[in-house]
């Protein structure tokens, strides 16, 4: 199944780019998926482990690392906003 | 009504769109672009504003349904840029509209509190040497937000 | 700025004048004619506002000086109609400019607060029948005013 | 000596007139010039009975009655405000 990752202000920055496609196994969950990044890019890692960074699946906040993803789903990272 | 644009907007037609006799009072929040940052010695030749809007456009939403309920306000717009700024444009206008004045000042204020910290918007600071620099959230903003929490529901 | 005019006028063009880089917050109040009295069954096609010009000008220039005093703004402009005014038309407008949101606010409402009880202003409700009628003073305001006498100097 | 007095809202309807120019003797006091108002017109009987009515001399709230006139002087006739 795929997932689309959405990338905002630094971490956009840092990885160089705004989103990803990504392919998965089913029923991964947020845990699996976050694990999996790391491997692929060490980046990752300050980013999960920085405790500002909020996660948005299919804009609604999720903080439950168990949840399974489904095909199609949209995972956005998004740092502490400052619009206004 | 609610509008995330990159295009600058105008004062008195925005109020035309949210004007009604049956309104006495309305209350205006507007940002701009700010050359003095005291928190900084460099100097900013103007600023940069992501957004990730399909959410943006959600949490504002969610903003404006929560003010109009509280203040029973008749109405309330909420318009921000996005995009490549320069030093004093117009960043984001609130616009509240309420029989009673004490109700369309306090729900703006809310509006743009729960704006600064909750909606999918980040800043940039444009220097004068061509580069880009985040801009921090600020403490005090998630301070004042507190105090909304026991006012409304 | 402080005006006493018997003209209608423009909230963009208005902003213009207290507009500068070193502000990045402007708040508005916006008061004008409102169709809905909930006090009154009569219906209204419009109000009278009655003057006294000089003290008028001498109180708003007063209460202007204290609230950039107090809350440091960087300009405050404070403009009221007279005359006679249909539904729905701007009866004063209070725009404050600060380089943070919270001072212009607040002080924003402080000055529509004190015009409201301190200004030499007089409301007449204009009614279908050709009469007038005046408008009393609300207790409210008067209490309202009570909230400031322990923040400003 | 002249004086000049004005009126607003309730006070000029009611004495169907914006202002009065009167002539005082020297040493005149505001509770002197009270008195001979009302002599002049009963409607003066009700306006200073009013105590939310405030007095101005010279752009100045006054409100010793003892308070001496001067020659020129401005008096405004104020019912509580009602703009914004």
């Amino acid at each position: 199944m795929n997932i689309t990752l959405k990338y905002f202000s630094w971490i956009r920055v840092k990885l160089k780019k705004s989103h990803d496609l990504i392919e998965l196994n089913q029923k991964t969950n947020l845990k699996d998926l976050k694990n999996k990044l790391i491997l692929k890019d060490p980046i990752f890692q300050e980013i999960f482990e920085d405790d500002s960074v909020k996660y948005f699946l299919n804009l609604k906040e999720i903080d439950d690392e168990n949840h399974t993803l489904n095909n199609g789903d949209i995972l956005a990272f998004l740092p502490p906003v400052t619009g206004g | 009504m609610i509008k995330i644009t990159n295009e600058s907007f105008d004062l008195e037609k925005e109020f035309k769109f949210v004007s009604s006799d049956i309104n006495g009072a309305y209350s205006f929040f507007l940002g701009t672009v700010r050359s003095d940052l005291s928190s900084l010695n460099k100097k900013i030749k103007g600023i940069y504003l992501e957004c990730y809007e399909e959410l943006a456009l959600a949490q504002l939403k969610k903003i404006r349904s929560k003010a109009l309920y509280n203040w029973k306000l008749n109405e309330c717009l909420i318009i921000h840029r996005i995009g490549k700024l320069d030093l004093g444009e117009k960043i984001v206008l609130v616009i509240t509209a309420s029989s009673h004045r004490t109700n369309a000042i306090e729900a703006c204020e809310f509006v743009i509190d729960s704006l600064k910290i909750d909606v999918a918007f980040w800043k940039f600071h444009l220097l004068n040497d061509d580069t880009k620099e985040m801009v921090s959230q600020k403490n005090l903003d998630n301070e004042k937000m507190l105090k909304w929490k026991d006012i409304i529901n």
